[in-house]
């Protein structure tokens, strides 16, 4: 459903992302993991439409979406949880949740889905006439995953979901990514945490200094001895 | 590189300062120039405006009525300052040395003619000020400027004159600060002083259109007159405000000090009622006329522009073009010290009265020229004479 | 061209520059000083807005500083303005310091609202204390020179002007200038290989006010009156209006701008009512078409043969 | 001791205005980052339509201030999208056009209205005893209530309705708000004639008592500059707050200093706060 094609992408003179091809099945997680500086939020901005491709595809749905504006590309049903959380701290817990409905085709079923999301987060529902700046660092992550929910992506977009989060934490907040897919939602993580993606996500792609170097299932890749050299300093 | 820099800024200044100089040779005509500056732009933009109408009906006048003068057509140059003395200085400038102009008249702000008479001065250019009150543009005793028109010593000599005719025991003075307001303020207390009449005086910013607060320092005072000395708009927003916070006319009567804005055709629409019995100084009036001249002038300007003449500074610059193309005529030339000979002996009937320039030197009459000035009180949306006397078409009416 | 050949063609045009004032008459030599004065204000203000990219509004003002502490000084103390001039642009540069001190480390929008602040508490103090200012009436001053030629002033102007541009041209391209430009270029990355940014800003910030003063004294001298109007929002908009039209972020770009405004002043003095707003509008439309102004349009002409367009990834969104 | 009360009170009335300007500013700033240099001009243009369809179509001024209420918003959503929107992101380029578009829509007002003030007709006229204290023009009593009733207004449309919500989360994170489906360019020609709007709006309100002139403009451009940084950069509630604020000061600071020096107030505590607490009243630091 989602492919991204031969992917170049330049930032002024610097080549970051070289022939990137990845591509994401109805229904899985998919982890793109790498270092810093890998090209990981290159790749992600340039999904989000905030970069030209120099060349390349990424197709969602069989349909071309690289030369689409941010916000056809989020009607379209791609949902983006940013890394660093990013919500509206002027707003109210519940106004951040009412932008993320947004979209015509999300309004309409705001009653529903933010019914869900205060089952998924029920910490939202205490806070929901609160300030979302005055929110702890975790809460705003579930805030941020609400938020992006409440367009009823097909695509979700996870960028760095552990940043900056407590361990604790981080694990309630990967419960959560593994109840979606339960719900049946695609979800792409980008990951600098190897370790957790590699045991939330059914597939991956190893990025290095813009190039895809190693995919395939998780399940094995866990196993593989040069990763959990290289990333897991085992 | 560094050349290569410096060579398209060579590139730059020359070509340019070659445009100029190509520019500046040009044809000359048969006419004889006579420059005005005023201002076109700025604050005080309506002057121009004035200023145009009059120098429309004066140059029908001196053109086709009278045939021109030494058998030449009168051309006339305007140049705008913008009421800014530095932009005022250049548009002089460059009437004497580019347009080459025999004469200058005009200029309504006093500043501006501070800067303007050097200039005509240092190049020995006669100037004729028609509405630059301040005393310093004659006392300063320059041979080649004179004034027709009022200046503040004289404006204030007639005001303290009414003032002690009409018994007012109490004067807030309230003046913008700019040169005109600040010159003719110090000149009032002098006066007040000299007469042992008690005042006090306010300062205002000269944009202002908020005046609560120095109103309620007046309303605190208790005075029965307010010489309001602010030019323009500020002035319609003191009149309408003196009245909303009960103090003119019911308490105290208001005497604004330049006179065209209680003229302008937006005073009432501006003030309302609060102008009734609002007293000003004019040098004209709606229906009394001084002279000849006047009445021609009326006419003149109600057949070309459909209407009557508000702006009383229309036929002031009409009075300095009609001196200035009389002196011409009798110096017989363009010749500069010719025209200053003849203008010193100018005996002409103007709109405003006989013009005859003072001599005495090191004063502030030195070629000057007073037009009588009348206080005129709005009564029932009237102009009402009421001074001085001799003139006086009604009696002044109080608040209370 | 060869470099011989821009020598000489450099040597002539010199040339025919220091013989103006014997090709203009009185009043176009009148128009050359201020075009002068006016070449070295935009060149100055272009130092700060175009190499580090601080959009200051009190350039005017400093002027103004300047052109008042000598015009007071000579006045009162009956000094030379000789001396007071530079003392005048070193008030100006001491106050620049100031206020660079003060607002710079906060850069950006912060700078221009401090030095729009600034600006109008200047334009209002130099109003409202006219016991010592003389308030709108101006201030009289002495001539510079004590006698009154133009042609003198003309070829001071034009000594002070090449010295000035000469000296802003070593700067940019010195070690100094270079920091200024990666300042605007990214402040980040400047930071980041140990430039001070505050320091840098504060330099240029510093010697643009004393240039400003210096102008400023010596245009009070020639026009023998300095008023409150020069250090008003107009006169800012015609120093900006300059620097936009001839190309901002060049050294060429404020001459080309002020000598063109001028000029064309001049020409359209009968729309006397409409030059403001003819320059706005041209200004508007430079900005929108042609973002380098004169010098870029020049430039592009020039070059555009052996400039191939070059397609990059861009950012949609700049931020 | 009751003219300390009518400066006050005077302060407040006008800080209202102030207040309603400022949120012009301080809306479209959050909104697009862009500083509006040329707010004051629209504020006259507000004033000058009120009074071209007050005075000369004859339309009650109530009409008057509605029609020039949406032809203010109209030039505003005109203005963006040809001029304001290619300088996105870049405050300093949107601060050079909007100050140079100040002095073209100066001259053009000048060439249009003429140098006279224009006045539209008072809605009310007389004045009222205020608890026996000191009269008090019934004009500015009315312009005052609706002032504060806009204000009301104001608050209700970005805190009830999706533009107001929208242009919240655009302040707060453009990206993230684009991706969330929201149009940003859409909004930002709607937010920027909606926030001139404002500035209309207080033109027209208050022009029966101060009248409009072509330069009338820069005074109150400069002050809502203060005011949006005495509350804080895009705090609402520090426009509010900061407007009465200088409204207060600046009376009596006239009453008790020098009524020349009234403008100076305003940029005194502009870079006083710009010194200590750059943030303002209310607000957080800008990039």
């Amino acid at each position: 459903m989602f492919e991204v094609i031969k992917l170049n992408i330049f930032r002024g003179e610097i080549h970051v992302l070289w022939d990137v091809s990845l591509n994401v099945e109805e229904g899985e997680i998919v982890a793109v993991i790498g270092a810093n500086g890998s090209g990981k939020s290159t790749l992600i901005e340039t999904i989000l439409g905030l970069l030209i491709p120099k060349s390349g595809n990424i197709k969602f749905f069989n349909k071309e979406i690289s030369n689409q504006p941010s916000y056809e590309i989020a009607r379209m049903g791609i949902a983006w949880v940013p890394e660093g959380r990013r919500i509206f701290k002027n707003m109210s817990v519940y106004e951040n949740l009412e932008i993320g409905s947004y979209p015509r085709r999300a309004r309409v079923n705001f009653a529903k889905n933010i019914k869900w999301i205060y089952e998924l987060f029920p910490i939202l529902k205490t806070r929901a006439n609160k300030s979302a700046g005055l929110l702890s660092g975790g809460e705003q992550q579930m805030l941020a995953i609400g938020r992006a929910l409440m367009l009823e992506p097909k695509l979700l977009l996870v960028d760095e979901l552990s940043l900056g989060l407590a361990p604790k934490i981080t694990q309630e907040v990967f419960e959560v990514i593994k109840e979606l897919r339960r719900r049946k939602i695609t979800v792409l993580l980008v990951e600098q945490n190897v370790d957790l993606a590699l045991k939330n996500s059914d597939r991956c792609y190893i990025l290095e200094t813009g190039k895809v170097t190693l995919s395939g299932k998780s399940s094995e890749l866990i196993k593989n001895k040069e990763i959990r050299k290289a990333y897991l300093g085992l | 590189m560094l050349k290569k820099r410096f060579f398209s800024i060579f590139i730059s200044l020359v070509i340019t300062m070659l445009l100029i100089s190509s520019i500046s040779i040009m044809a000359q005509e048969e006419t004889i120039k006579i420059g005005v500056v005023g201002p076109r732009t700025g604050p005080a933009a309506a002057t121009g405006v004035a200023f145009e109408e009059g120098i429309e009906l004066a140059l029908d006048y001196i053109n086709t009525t009278k045939g021109g003068i030494l058998g030449k057509k009168v051309e006339v140059i305007f140049e705008d300052t913008g009421g800014v003395p530095e932009k005022a200085a250049s548009a002089i400038e460059k009437l004497i040395t580019r347009d080459k102009v025999s004469i200058v008249v005009g200029e309504s702000h006093s500043s501006c003619a501070l800067a303007e008479i050097e200039i005509a001065n240092r190049y020995e250019v006669p100037f004729i000020i028609a509405e630059a009150w301040v005393d310093e543009v004659t006392s300063k005793g320059y041979k080649w400027i004179f004034r027709a028109g009022p200046c503040n010593s004289g404006v204030v000599d007639n005001i303290i004159q009414w003032i002690v005719a009409e018994d007012f025991k109490k004067i807030m003075i309230v003046a913008e600060n700019t040169d005109w307001g600040l010159g003719i303020k110090k000149l009032s207390e002098e006066g007040l002083q000299k007469e042992g009449i008690p005042y006090n005086s306010i300062i205002t910013a000269v944009e202002s259109q908020e005046y609560y607060t120095e109103l309620n320092k007046i309303i605190d005072y208790a005075p029965d007159l307010i010489l309001a000395y602010i030019y323009g708009f500020g002035v319609h927003d003191f009149i309408a405000q003196a009245n909303e916070v009960g103090l003119s006319p019911a308490n105290a009567l208001i005497l604004e000090g330049a006179g065209p804005p209680s003229l302008w055709p937006e005073f009432w629409e501006n003030v309302g009622e609060a102008g009734e019995l609002e007293c000003f100084v004019s040098a004209m009036h709606s229906k009394v006329e001084l002279t000849e001249v006047a009445k021609r002038f009326r006419e003149d300007y109600a057949k070309k522009f459909n209407r009557e003449p508000t702006d009383y500074k229309s036929r002031s610059i009409y009075n300095v073009l009609l001196i200035a193309a009389d002196a011409i005529e009798r110096a017989g030339s363009a010749d500069g010290e010719e025209i200053v000979k003849a203008l010193e002996e100018t005996e002409l009937e103007v709109a405003s009265g006989v013009v005859k320039f003072g001599l005495e030197p090191g004063t502030v009459k030195y070629h000057q020229w007073q037009p009588p000035m009348l206080i005129i009180q709005w009564q029932n949306r009237e102009q009402v004479v009421v001074f001085p006397k001799e003139a006086a078409t009604g009696e002044l009416k109080r608040g209370k | 061209m060869k470099k011989s050949n821009k020598n000489l063609l450099l040597v002539i045009f010199l040339g025919i520059v220091v013989c103006l004032p014997f090709l203009l008459d009185d009043y176009w030599l009148h128009v050359a000083i201020l075009t002068l004065f006016y070449v070295i204000m935009a060149s100055s203000w272009n130092l700060l807005a175009g190499y580090t990219g601080q959009v200051s509004f009190a350039h005017a003002a400093f002027a103004a500083i300047g052109a008042y502490i000598s015009g007071i000084l000579s006045v009162q103390m009956s000094i030379s303005p000789l001396i007071t001039l530079l003392f005048g642009s070193v008030i100006a540069a001491i106050f620049g310091l100031g206020l660079g001190l003060l607002c710079l480390k906060m850069g950006g929008i912060y700078l221009s609202l401090t030095t729009l602040g600034f600006s109008e508490i200047v334009h209002i103090i130099i109003k409202n204390e006219y016991e010592i200012t003389r308030g709108t009436m101006g201030l009289e001053v002495p001539n510079l020179l004590g006698f009154y030629s133009k042609t003198a002033y003309f070829y001071i102007m034009l000594l002070v002007t090449f010295i000035i541009i000469f000296f802003l041209a070593k700067l940019i391209k010195s070690d100094h200038g270079l920091k200024f430009k990666s300042v605007l270029n990214d402040e980040l990355a400047a930071s980041s290989i140990g430039i001070d940014t505050v320091k840098v800003r504060v330099i240029a910030f510093t010697i643009s006010s004393a240039i400003a003063g210096f102008a400023g004294g010596l245009y009070g001298h020639y026009l023998l009156l300095i008023t409150p109007e020069m250090s008003s929002l107009s006169q800012m908009f015609m120093i900006l209006a300059m620097t936009i039209i001839g190309g901002m972020g060049t050294l060429s770009g404020p001459i080309a701008g002020a000598v063109f405004l001028q000029v064309l002043s001049e020409y359209i003095r009968i729309f006397g009512k409409f030059h403001l707003l003819l320059f706005g509008v041209i200004s508007l439309l430079v900005i929108k078409f042609a973002p380098g102004g004169i010098v870029g349009l020049y430039r592009k002409i020039t070059q555009s043969k052996t400039d191939p367009l070059k397609i990059e990834t861009q950012s949609k969104y700049d931020y | 001791m009751s003219s300390l009360f009518v400066n006050i009170f005077n302060g407040i009335v006008i800080g209202t205005i102030y207040a309603l300007s400022a949120l012009g500013i301080s809306l479209i700033l959050g909104a697009m980052n862009v500083m509006n240099f040329a707010h004051g001009e629209f504020y006259i243009f507000g004033a000058y339509f009120s009074y071209f369809f007050s005075r000369s179509l004859g339309f009650s001024p109530l009409i008057a201030i509605l029609l020039s209420l949406g032809l203010i918003f109209w030039i505003g959503f005109l203005v963006e999208k040809t001029l304001i929107h290619s300088t996105y992101g870049n405050l300093m380029d949107s601060l050079i056009i909007t100050f140079i578009l100040s002095i073209v829509l100066q001259n053009i007002a000048l060439i249009i209205f003429g140098p006279y003030p224009k006045k539209p007709p008072s809605w009310i006229i007389g004045s009222i005893n205020v608890l026996d204290l000191f009269y008090y023009s019934s004009q500015r009593l009315i312009t005052f209530i609706v002032a504060v009733l806009l204000l009301i207004l104001f608050f209700i449309v970005m805190n009830k309705t999706w533009f107001g919500k929208i242009v919240r989360a655009i302040s707060a994170d453009r990206e993230v708000a684009s991706l969330m489906g929201i149009n940003c360019d859409k909004v930002n020609s709607f937010s920027f004639g909606f926030g001139v709007a404002l500035a209309g709006v207080a033109g027209a309100i208050i022009s029966p008592i101060f009248g409009v002139t072509p330069m009338g403009g820069v005074g109150i451009g400069l002050t809502s500059v203060v005011v949006v940084v005495l509350g804080g950069m895009g705090s609402f509630k520090g426009c509010v707050i900061g407007g009465l604020l200088l409204g207060i000061i600046e009376n009596i600071g006239v009453a008790y200093i020098s009524s020349g020096y009234r403008n100076i107030f305003g940029f005194i505590i502009l870079i006083l706060i710009l010194l200590f607490r750059p943030s303002g009243l209310f607000g957080t630091t800008i990039k």
